[in-house]
C-alpha cells in the first residue's frame, strides 16, 4: 500500500460516458412537508468514476445521497442499481449491496476505538454465529483476526496507526473524518458516497485525503460519489460533476464544462475559478 | 474606535488588510515570550498568557500557548487537525468545563480583567462570544428561535433585537427562507449560517470563530469573511478565528498564529505569514508555479517539522 | 455478662413504616422494661438488637444472617415475605420463628413446622371470626345466604392467604364473595377498587391491609359513603392512625384485635415510667396504649414468657434457640399469669401445644368511635372445625411441595 | 366471553349512567393528579434534558415539611410560606451541588444523579420527619373538604369531593401559568435551548446556573402542590413516592417536553385506566391498574414515538 | 513503576485481542480468581458468604445482563427485575416438573424463558427510543409482576403466593434449599457468574458486541452500515434477559430461598440499574464494581456504628446509610461520570506516567 503510485503512472482512464452504468437516478423528487429538497433529478453514476455532486448550501446534495442509500424514500422517481430498479429499501439492504458512505456531520461510533470503528465496517462480511462468539477460541477468533488483518491494512493506508486504540470521541475533527473514511472502506463497497470528506481540513490534510480517494478509486476500482465545497478538489479529482441548486439539477458534465457554465457560476461559484 | 488608538504595529488596521497586494519587507517571527510586555496595554482586547490545558485530568493538550488579540483586530489561529485550536478558543470562552477540561496554568485577560474564573455567560455578557465548531444548533428550535437565543443576554429591547434579526437575514437570505424549520432538519451549511448568525445576535465586542467556513459553499465563504470584515470595520468587533482555509483566513486577518501540537510555532502579520515559504508550501499550497493539483500530490510524507 | 439475645427485625422506614414503627416500639419497650424493672428474665438481662428491614425481603435475610450467629433466640420477621424465607432455615439453624398472627397459616401445624409459631391465631381463624361476626349481626350463619361480602386486600401473599377459606365459607353458607385486590404500588390510589365496591354494593366489606393501604381504604370508604359499621378490618388494619385518616366520618369502622386496648395495665404503666419517661426509647408517649403498640408489647410478652418457660424446663438461665423452641412450644399464658405480669385482660389466655402452634384463640372486635378504638364484642371463637382441616391440608401440601421436607424429630416437651 | 368483552361493559354504562359519570369524574381527578406529578418532571426535563427521578420524593419532602412545620406549632399559612422557602433552598442546593458539576453529561448520567438525590432525600426526610405517615393539614390551609352529591335519576348519585375540585382548579391554573411562562418568555426559549445542547447554550450566554435554580424551584412548587393534593387524598408518607411511577406513562404519552401534554396525557391515562379497570378489569381478576397505564402509553407510542405533544425526535445524517 | 506496559510487545493479533492484553492485568485477574475460589472459602464466615458474597455475585451477574442491553446496546431498561423474576419462576416450575434434573442445569435453562419474554418486550424498541423505551420496559415490569401474583400455576398455587425452593443436591452436596451451606451455594453462584461473565465478555469483543455498540452510539449510521436494527436489538434483549433470568433464578435458589413477586419489583430493577451506571456503562468489570458498591457499601455503613460502639437506632443508621449512599452516588458521578470502570482506567493511566502528574 505504501508503494508510490500516482495517477499519471496509470493508463489514462476511458471517458466516463463509455463506462458501464452502475446506478441511475430517474426523475427523483423528495419533499418534507412543504420543503422540496429534491425536484425531478436524473443522473447516473458509472463504474469506476469519481462523480462529484456540488451545489450551494441546502441544495439537496446530502438528501440525494440519503436517497441513494435508502435512508430517505423519494416520493417520486426510481433508482436503478446495477440494472435493477430498486423498490423502497432499508438502509441495511443498500449496505449489503455494496453502498457505503461517510457523513457530513461525523457519525462515528463515539464510544468505540478507532480500531473497533473500522472493524464495524466489516460486520457484513463476518458470519460466525452467536455460539461461536461465546466460545471465542477457534472459529470466531480466527475470523476476527482475518478481518483484523484487512482492517490493519486500511489503518496503514490511512496512516492512523497511532490512534488505533483511542476512543474516537476524543479525536480532532480531521482525524475523525479519516476514521470515517476508513470505516466506509472496510466495507469494501462498490459505490462509496463521500459527504464533504474534506470539510474542516487544512491543505496538507486535504492533499492526503485526495490521495486516499484517488488510491481507493484506482486500486480497488471503487466508484465514488463525492460532495465537496472545495472547488480545487472537485475539479482535480472528479471525472464528472453534477450541480444542484434548490433541489434542481442545473448542470451535469465534465469539470471543465461545469466550471464554464454560467448558471453554475451564478448559483454557486460566485467567481469563475 | 479610531485609527489613532491602534498605534501598535502588530494590530494592523483594516485598511492594511485591504492592501493585500503590497509586499511586506520584513518578516516578523516573534516568539511568544517576548510579548508579555504588551499584555496589559489598553488596546489589546484579549491576552492569553502561557496557558496549559488538561482534559480528563491526564491528557495535556495545550502546552503553554500565548497570544494577543488587539482591539479591532482579526487574528487567525492556524494549525493542523488536533493542534489545539478549538481547545484554545474554548479555554478563552470558558467552555472547557463542560468537556471535563481545565486550564491548569497561565492566565486569560479579556478587556483588562482576568476571566478564567468567570462563567461562560458572564463572558458573553462582557461581549465575548464563541461560535462553536461543528455547528451546535439547537435542533428542536426553529432557525429563528435559534437566532433569538443569541440575544439572550441582551437588555436593549425588542426593537433592537428585531433589527439585528433583520440584519442576520440580510447576511444570510437562505436562513430567512428556512426561518420556521427546526434547525435539526436543515442542511449542514444552513446550520453553520445559523450558528454564526446566532453569535452575531449577541452584539459582541469579540467573536471567537471556530472554523466558520466549514461546509459552506465557496461564494458563501467569501461572504462570511466579508461579513467579518464589515463588522470589524463598522462596529469594531474583534475576531479570533480558528480556520483551516488558510488562504482566505490570511487574506482577511491582520495577524496570525500557527499552532502545532499544543504550542505556538510561528506568528506574525498576516502578510508576512503569507509570504513565508513554509506557510506557502504547507498551508497555502502555492509552490513556485502557482496552485498544485490535488491529482499530483506525492505519496511520501511531507510534513513540516516546526522548530519550536 | 450473660444475656439472652433477642434480635428484633423491625421497619421504621419504607412504605410500611407507618405501621411498623408502633410495633417496633412496643416490642422494644416491653423487653427493655423487663430489663429495667426485673433485671431481665430469670435474672438474665435481655440483649435487644433492632435490625432495620424496611419490609424488604433482601434486607430481612441480611438481618437474619447478621444476627443469627450471635445466639439469637427467636425471630419476629413482621413480614410474610421474610417469614417465608426464614421458615425452612429455622429448622436448619435451630432458631424458632415467631410470627404472631401473620405469616404462613399452615405453620400452626406443629408436626410439620416444629420451629414456627403463629400463636395466638392464624389468618384463617381471623377470617372465620369475621364471618362469624357478620352472621351474628344478620341473625345466624344461615342468613348469610344471598348476601354479598366484599374482600379488599393487599395483592400479595399476605392479602391472598384468607381467600381459600373465605371461598370455602362462601360456598358453604351461600354468600357471594367479591374480591378487590389492591396492588402494592397502588396502595395510595384505591379509587377504582372503591368505585367497584360502590357499584357492587356488598353488604359487608372485609379488609386485609397493611401500611399505607389502610388509611387510604378508610378514606375512600368514607368518600363513597360506604356504611362504616359494615366495614371490618383484620387485626393489621386496626391502627389508630389508619382509622383517624377517616376522622369522625370513619366512626363505626371495625377491626379484629387480640391485644389489649388502652394503657390501663400496670405493665404499660411500668413501661411509661421506667422506659418512656426515662427517655430510654424513642416512643412517643401518646402512642402507648394504641393498638399496634400494644400488639408489639404482646409480641414481647410471648417472647418473654417463652424464655421464662424455657428456663424453667431446661434449668438453664442463658438459653439457646433450641431451648427457646421448647419454651415456646410449652407456652401457657394463663389468666393468672397475665395478671401476674401486670397485663390482666390484655390478651386472651393462650396455650401452645406441640400439634397446634397457633392455638386458634378467640379474638374480639373493636370499633372506631371517631377518636379511639373501643372494644365492642366479647371474645369470638374462630370456626376451628373448618379451619383446622384446612391448616392440616395446607401443611401437608407445603411439605409435599418442598420435598424432602424434614420429618419432625424434635421431642414434645409436654 | 365475547359478550363480556364487547357488549356487557357498554350495557352497564348505559344502565347505570350515574355510575359511569362517577367513573369519568374519578378518571378526571386521577388524571389531574397524575398530571400534577408529571408536570414537575416536564419542567425539569424541558429545562435540562434531565429526567428528574427525584420528583416523587420532592413531593413527599414538600408535603412532610409543610405538615412537620405545622405539627411543631407553626401556623398553617406561615408553614406554607416557609415550605416554599425550603423548596427554594433545596433548588439552589441541587443546582449548586449536583447539576453544576454535571453540565453537558449524557442524559443517563444526570438521571442517575437524580436517583442519588432521591436516596439522599429519602434518608434526610426520614431522619428529620420520621417514617410514619402524617395527616395533611387540608382544613388548616383553607382547602375545601366534604363532598357534594348530585341526585341522578332514581337511585343514582354522583359524588364530587370538594378537594378534588380544588385539585383540578389548582392544576389547571398551574399549567396555564407555566405554559405562559415557558412559551411567552425569553426564559422559555432558553430552557428549550438548554435541553437540546448544554454546551451550545453556555456558548450563547445562557446562564445554566440561574435557569436550573429557577426551574428546580418551580418543580419544587409543583411538588408542594402535588404533595398537598395527594396528601389530602391519602396521607403524606414515603409510600407516596411509588405513585410517582404513575407519572411516567403520563409523561411519555404527553411527550416529555410539553406542559399541556402532561395534562392531556394525565387525562387520557386517568380516564383510560379507570374505565378499563371498572368495566373490563373484573374479567382478569382486577388490579390491572398497576400496568394498564403503561400499556396505553406503549400503544400510543407505537404510533407516535415522541408522544402526543413531544418534540419530534430528530433523525438526520 | 509497577504498571508499565513498556517492553510488552504484542507480536500477533491474537495477543492484542486477548481479554487482558497487559501482563499486569492478567496477574491481577489471576489473583482475584484465586481469592474468590480459594482464599474466601477458606477464611470467610457464613454471614460474609451468605449475605455479602452471594448477593454480590448474583447482582453482578444481573448487572452484566443489564449492561449488555443498556451499556452496550444503549437500550434503557427498567424491567430488569421482572426479567429476573421470569427466570426465577421458570426455574421454579422446571424443578417441579423435572424434580430429578440437576438444579444448576435447570437454572441455566430458565434463562431461555426470560430471554424469550425479553425479546417480546424488546419488539417496540424498533420504533421507540431512549427514555421513551423505558416505558415499554416498565410495562413489562408491572405486567409481569402482576402475572407473578395472578397466575397461580406459576407458584404451584401455594397459599403463601410465594415460591419456596426445594432441597436439591449435586455430587452428594446439598446446593439449594435451606439446608445448603453458604459455602456450597457460594461455589455454585461463583462458578456460574464467572462462567457467564467470561462468555459474555467473549461475545462483547466480537462482531455481535460491536454491532450492539454501533446501535448504541449511532443507530442511523449503524443501519447504513448494514446492521439490521431490529434483529440486533432483539438479540441484545434476549441475551440480556437470559443473563438476568439466570441471575434471578440464582437469587431465589441460592440466596433468598423463597421469593414473593415483590422480590422482583421495580426496586430491584433500579438497584441493578444503579450498579450498571455507577460501575460504568459498557464495562463488564464495571458491573462487578457497581454491584460491590451498591450492595456492600450499605452493609458496611450499617456495621460502622456497631464497630464504633455508638448507640444509635437501627433506623437512624438506615437513614444515614441512605443519605451517604445517595451522596456518594452523586459524588462519584461528579468525579467520573463514566463510572468506576473509567476511574480505574484513569488510575491505571496515572500509574503509567507515575511519578509525573501527566
Ligand atoms: N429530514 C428533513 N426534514 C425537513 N427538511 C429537510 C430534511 N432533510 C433535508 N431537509 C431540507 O432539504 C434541503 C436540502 O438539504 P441537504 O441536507 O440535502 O442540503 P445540502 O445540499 O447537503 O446542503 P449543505 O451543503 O449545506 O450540506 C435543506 O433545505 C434542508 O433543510
Ligand atoms: N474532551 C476531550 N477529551 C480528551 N481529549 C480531547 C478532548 N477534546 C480534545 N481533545 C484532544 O485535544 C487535542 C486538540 O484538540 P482540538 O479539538 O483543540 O484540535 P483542533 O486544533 O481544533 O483540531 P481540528 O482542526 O481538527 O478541529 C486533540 O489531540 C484531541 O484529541
Ligand atoms: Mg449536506
Ligand atoms: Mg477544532
Amino acid at each position: 500500500m505504501n508503494a508510490i503510485v500516482t495517477k499519471e503512472s496509470l493508463p489514462e482512464p476511458r471517458p466516463a460516458s463509455e463506462r458501464e452504468l452502475l446506478l441511475r437516478v430517474d426523475n427523483v423528487s423528495l419533499s418534507f412537508g412543504g420543503v422540496k429538497a429534491i425536484t425531478d433529478i436524473s443522473f447516473d453514476i458509472r463504474k469506476g468514476e469519481v462523480r462529484a455532486i456540488i451545489g450551494p448550501n441546502g441544495a439537496g446534495k446530502t438528501s440525494m445521497l440519503n436517497v441513494i442509500n435508502g435512508f430517505y424514500h423519494p416520493q417520486e422517481g426510481t433508482i436503478t442499481w446495477r440494472g435493477e430498479v430498486r423498490r423502497k429499501m432499508r438502509p441495511y439492504e443498500a449496505a449489503s449491496q455494496g453502498i457505503a458512505r461517510t457523513f457530513q456531520n461525523v457519525a462515528l461510533f463515539k464510544g468505540m476505538t478507532t480500531l473497533d470503528n473500522i472493524m464495524s465496517g466489516r460486520s457484513l462480511k463476518m458470519s460466525r454465529n452467536f455460539f461461536w462468539q461465546l466460545l471465542w477460541r477457534g472459529p470466531a477468533e480466527r475470523e476476527e483476526i482475518e478481518h483484523r488483518r484487512k482492517v490493519e491494512e486500511i489503518i496503514d493506508f490511512l496512516e492512523i496507526q497511532a490512534i488505533r486504540k483511542t476512543p474516537v470521541g476524543r479525536l480532532p475533527y480531521g482525524l475523525q473524518k479519516r476514521v470515517e473514511l476508513g470505516r466506509a472502506l472496510a466495507m469494501e463497497p462498490e459505490l462509496l458516497l463521500l459527504d464533504e470528506p474534506m470539510a474542516g481540513m487544512n491543505l496538507e490534510e486535504k492533499e492526503d485525503m485526495s490521495r486516499f480517494i484517488l488510491d481507493v478509486n484506482s486500486e480497488f476500482g471503487t466508484t465514488i460519489a463525492l460532495i465537496e465545497h472545495d472547488m480545487g478538489v472537485v475539479m482535480d479529482l472528479s471525472d464528472r460533476v453534477v450541480v444542484l441548486d434548490y433541489g434542481k439539477k442545473i448542470a451535469d458534465g465534465t469539470p471543465e464544462e461545469v466550471q464554464a457554465n454560467q448558471a453554475v457560476i451564478d448559483a454557486y461559484l460566485g467567481v469563475s475559478h | 474606535m479610531t485609527g489613532a488608538s491602534r498605534s501598535d504595529p502588530r494590530s494592523a488596521s483594516p485598511e492594511m488588510a485591504l492592501e493585500q497586494a503590497k509586499p511586506m519587507s520584513t518578516l516578523e517571527l516573534d516568539r511568544t515570550g517576548d510579548k508579555t510586555s504588551i499584555t496589559e496595554a489598553q488596546d489589546t482586547i484579549l491576552t492569553v498568557n502561557n496557558i496549559e490545558v488538561i482534559y480528563d485530568h491526564v491528557i495535556l493538550v495545550l502546552k503553554g500557548v500565548s497570544l494577543t488579540v488587539p482591539r479591532g483586530g482579526i487574528v487567525a489561529l492556524l494549525g493542523a487537525n488536533g493542534a489545539g485550536k478549538t481547545t484554545t478558543l474554548k479555554a478563552v470562552s470558558n467552555l472547557l468545563g463542560a468537556e471535563r477540561g481545565e486550564v491548569t496554568k497561565g492566565k486569560i485577560v479579556f478587556e483588562g480583567e482576568e476571566v478564567q474564573a468567570l462563567s461562560p455567560n458572564d463572558l458573553v455578557r462582557r461581549g465575548c462570544i464563541q461560535v462553536m465548531e461543528g455547528r451546535h444548533c439547537f435542533g428542536h428550535l426553529s432557525i429563528e428561535e435559534n437566532l433569538l437565543t443569541g440575544a439572550y443576554t441582551r437588555k436593549d429591547g425588542a426593537a433592537a433585537i428585531k433589527s439585528d434579526l433583520e440584519m442576520v437575514y440580510t447576511y444570510f437570505p437562505r436562513l430567512r427562507e428556512r426561518r420556521n424549520s427546526q434547525a435539526g432538519y436543515t442542511s449542514g451549511g444552513e446550520q453553520q449560517m445559523c450558528a454564526i448568525g446566532r453569535a452575531l445576535m449577541s452584539r459582541p465586542k469579540m467573536i471567537l470563530l471556530d472554523e466558520p467556513s466549514m461546509g459552506l459553499a465557496p461564494q458563501l465563504v467569501e461572504e462570511i469573511f466579508e461579513i467579518v470584515k464589515q463588522l470589524n470595520d463598522n462596529e469594531g468587533v474583534s475576531f479570533l478565528l480558528a480556520e483551516q482555509n488558510t488562504n482566505v483566513a490570511l487574506r482577511y486577518a491582520t495577524y496570525g498564529y500557527i499552532l502545532e501540537a499544543g504550542r505556538i510555532v510561528l506568528d506574525g502579520d498576516a502578510k508576512a505569514l503569507r509570504d513565508n515559504e513554509d506557510v506557502k508550501e504547507f498551508y497555502l499550497g502555492v509552490g513556485g508555479e502557482g496552485r498544485r493539483s490535488f491529482r499530483n500530490v506525492k505519496h511520501y510524507k511531507r510534513r513540516k517539522r516546526w522548530l519550536s | 455478662q450473660d444475656t439472652n439475645y433477642v434480635p428484633l427485625l423491625t421497619y421504621r422506614t419504607g412504605p410500611f413504616a407507618g405501621s411498623g414503627i408502633h410495633i417496633a416500639n412496643g416490642m422494644n419497650d416491653y423487653l427493655q422494661m423487663l430489663n429495667e424493672r426485673d433485671g431481665g428474665i430469670g435474672g438474665v438481662p435481655i440483649a435487644i438488637e433492632e435490625c432495620e428491614t424496611s419490609y424488604n425481603a433482601q434486607k430481612g435475610v441480611e438481618c437474619y444472617e447478621a444476627t443469627k450467629g450471635k445466639g439469637a433466640l427467636v425471630y419476629n420477621p413482621y413480614s410474610t415475605g421474610i417469614t417465608l424465607q426464614l421458615i425452612p432455615k429455622a429448622s436448619v439453624d435451630k432458631i424458632p420463628v415467631l410470627s404472631m398472627g401473620y405469616g404462613l397459616s399452615a405453620a400452626a401445624v406443629g408436626d410439620v413446622f416444629p420451629w414456627v409459631f403463629n400463636v395466638p391465631v392464624t389468618y384463617w381463624d381471623g377470617a372465620s371470626v369475621v364471618i362469624n361476626y357478620i352472621a351474628d349481626q344478620e341473625g345466624g350463619l344461615d342468613s348469610l345466604s344471598g348476601k354479598k361480602i366484599g374482600y379488599i386486600f393487599l395483592d400479595a401473599g399476605y392479602g391472598r392467604e384468607p381467600i381459600p377459606l373465605l371461598e370455602q365459607l362462601a360456598e358453604k353458607h351461600g354468600f357471594e364473595l367479591l374480591q378487590y385486590p389492591v396492588p402494592a404500588n397502588q396502595m395510595q390510589n384505591q379509587s377504582s377498587q372503591w368505585l367497584n365496591v360502590r357499584r357492587d354494593r356488598p353488604d359487608y366489606m372485609i379488609m386485609w391491609g397493611w401500611g399505607a393501604m389502610n388509611p387510604t381504604a378508610i378514606k375512600e370508604a368514607v368518600k363513597i359513603r360506604y356504611p362504616m359499621d359494615k366495614f371490618i378490618g383484620v387485626w393489621w388494619s386496626a391502627g389508630e392512625d389508619d382509622a383517624a385518616a377517616g376522622g369522625q366520618d370513619a366512626a363505626g369502622y371495625k377491626a379484629l384485635n387480640f391485644s389489649g386496648v388502652g394503657m390501663d395495665f400496670p405493665a404499660l404503666q411500668d413501661i411509661k415510667t421506667l422506659v418512656v419517661d426515662a427517655g430510654k426509647t424513642q416512643t412517643d408517649p401518646a402512642s402507648i396504649g394504641t393498638t399496634l403498640y400494644n400488639r408489639g408489647v404482646l409480641n414481647s410478652v410471648i417472647i418473654a414468657e417463652g424464655i421464662r418457660t424455657a428456663q424453667e424446663l431446661t434449668g438453664k438461665k442463658v438459653i439457646t434457640g433450641e431451648d427457646m423452641r421448647v419454651g415456646l412450644e410449652a407456652l401457657n399464658l394463663t389468666q393468672e399469669r397475665l395478671a401476674e405480669i401486670g397485663l390482666a385482660g390484655f390478651a386472651h389466655p393462650m396455650k401452645v401445644t406441640c400439634e397446634d402452634h397457633a392455638g386458634s384463640h378467640p379474638v374480639f372486635i373493636q370499633e372506631w368511635d371517631g377518636e379511639r378504638f373501643v372494644k365492642v364484642t366479647d371474645w369470638i371463637e374462630p370456626m376451628t372445625d373448618v379451619v383446622r382441616p384446612l391448616l392440616e391440608a395446607a401443611a401437608a401440601d407445603y411439605a409435599e411441595k418442598n420435598a424432602p421436607w424434614p420429618e419432625r424429630t424434635e421431642a414434645c416437651a409436654q | 366471553m365475547l359478550y363480556d368483552i364487547f357488549v356487557d361493559p357498554f350495557v352497564q354504562m348505559y344502565q347505570m349512567p350515574d355510575f359511569f359519570l362517577q367513573v369519568l369524574w374519578e378518571g378526571f381527578v386521577a388524571g389531574i393528579l397524575y398530571a400534577l406529578i408529571a408536570l414537575g418532571f416536564v419542567l425539569i426535563f424541558k429545562a435540562s434534558g434531565v429526567f428528574n427521578f427525584a420528583q416523587g420524593i420532592m413531593v413527599v419532602f414538600a408535603g412532610l415539611t409543610l405538615v412537620g412545620l405545622h405539627e411543631n406549632g407553626v401556623p398553617a399559612y406561615l408553614a406554607l410560606i416557609l415550605t416554599i422557602g425550603v423548596m427554594a433552598v433545596l433548588a439552589y442546593g441541587i443546582e449548586r451541588i449536583v447539576m453544576r458539576p454535571l453540565v453537558n453529561q449524557p442524559d443517563i448520567i444526570l438521571l442517575m444523579a437524580t436517583i442519588g438525590l432521591t436516596y439522599f432525600l429519602i434518608g434526610f426526610g426520614e431522619l428529620i420527619f420520621g417514617g410514619e405517615p402524617k395527616r395533611m393539614i387540608t382544613e388548616e390551609l383553607g382547602l375545601p373538604t366534604g363532598s357534594t352529591a348530585f341526585e341522578f335519576g332514581e337511585r343514582g348519585l354522583v359524588i364530587l369531593q370538594h378537594i378534588d375540585i380544588a385539585a383540578a382548579v389548582i392544576a389547571i391554573l398551574m399549567v396555564g401559568a407555566l405554559a405562559v411562562f415557558f412559551n411567552k418568555t425569553r426564559i422559555g426559549r432558553a430552557l428549550r435551548a438548554v435541553a437540546d445542547d448544554h454546551q451550545a447554550a453556555l456558548s450563547v450566554g445562557i446562564s445554566l446556573n440561574q435557569i436550573w435554580a429557577i426551574v428546580w424551584f418551580a418543580a419544587g412548587l409543583v411538588a408542594l402542590a402535588t404533595g398537598i393534593m395527594w396528601g389530602a387524598r391519602s396521607d403524606v408518607s414515603f409510600a407516596l413516592e411509588i405513585i410517582a411511577f404513575k407519572a411516567l406513562p403520563v409523561l411519555i404519552l404527553g411527550g416529555f417536553t410539553s406542559i399541556p401534554g402532561a395534562i392531556i396525557g394525565g387525562l387520557i391515562i386517568g380516564f383510560g385506566e379507570k374505565i378499563a379497570e371498572l368495566y373490563w378489569g373484573g374479567l382478569v381478576g382486577g388490579g390491572i391498574e398497576s400496568w394498564f397505564a403503561y400499556i396505553i402509553a406503549l400503544i400510543f407510542l407505537l404510533f407516535r414515538p415522541q408522544g402526543l405533544f413531544g418534540e419530534k425526535i430528530i433523525e438526520r445524517v | 513503576m509497577f504498571y508499565r506496559e513498556a517492553g510488552q510487545f504484542k507480536t500477533s493479533y491474537e495477543a492484542d485481542q486477548a481479554l487482558f492484553p497487559i501482563r499486569q492485568d492478567k496477574i491481577g485477574l489471576g489473583i482475584i480468581l484465586l481469592v474468590a475460589f480459594v482464599v474466601i472459602p477458606l477464611t470467610a464466615n457464613d454471614f460474609f458468604l451468605a449475605s455479602v458474597m452471594i448477593p454480590f455475585l448474583v447482582f453482578s451477574l444481573a448487572a452484566i445482563g443489564l449492561n449488555v442491553l443498556t451499556g452496550f446496546c444503549g437500550q434503557l431498561s427498567l424491567g430488569t427485575g421482572a426479567f429476573m423474576g421470569v427466570g426465577a419462576y421458570a426455574a421454579y416450575k422446571l424443578t417441579t416438573i423435572f424434580p430429578d434434573v440437576n438444579v444448576i442445569f435447570l437454572v441455566l435453562v430458565s434463562g431461555f424463558f426470560s430471554a424469550a419474554i425479553g425479546a417480546i418486550f424488546g419488539l417496540p424498541s424498533l420504533r421507540i427510543k431512549g427514555l421513551y423505551l423505558a416505558v415499554t420496559t416498565l410495562a413489562a415490569q408491572f405486567f409481569l409482576e402482576w402475572c407473578f401474583i395472578r397466575i397461580g400455576w406459576l407458584y404451584n398455587y401455594n397459599a403463601s403466593g410465594a415460591i419456596e425452593i426445594p432441597t436439591r443436591e449435586m455430587f452428594g452436596v446439598i446446593i439449594s434449599g435451606a439446608e445448603a451451606t453458604p459455602l456450597a451455594r457460594y461455589f455454585v453462584v461463583l462458578t456460574i457468574t464467572v462462567l457467564i461473565a467470561f462468555l459474555i465478555a467473549n461475545v462483547l469483543r466480537g462482531r455481535i458486541g460491536r454491532s450492539w455498540m454501533m446501535i448504541r452510539d449511532m443507530d442511523i449510521a449503524a443501519e447504513l452500515m448494514g446492521i439490521r436494527p431490529l434483529q440486533t436489538k432483539l438479540m441484545a434483549f434476549a441475551v440480556s434477559s437470559y443473563v438476568c433470568g439466570v441471575a434471578g433464578a440464582m437469587m431465589v435458589f441460592f440466596w433468598l430461598n423463597a421469593a414473593e413477586p415483590s422480590s422482583y419489583s421495580i426496586t430491584l430493577s433500579f438497584q441493578i440499574l444503579f450498579m450498571v451506571i455507577l460501575g460504568g456503562l459498557g464495562s463488564v468489570g464495571g458491573a462487578f464494581m457497581g454491584a460491590a458498591f451498591i450492595w456492600i457499601l450499605p452493609i458496611v455503613l450499617r456495621a460502622i456504628p456497631n464497630m464504633l460502639d455508638v448507640d444509635i437506632g437501627a433506623e437512624t443508621v438506615e437513614h444515614l446509610a441512605f443519605m451517604v449512599v445517595g451522596a456518594l452516588i452523586i459524588f462519584f458521578l461528579i468525579v467520573e461520570p463514566h463510572g468506576f470502570a473509567r476511574l480505574w482506567q484513569i488510575a491505571k493511566q496515572k500509574l503509567r506516567v507515575w511519578p509525573f502528574p501527566y
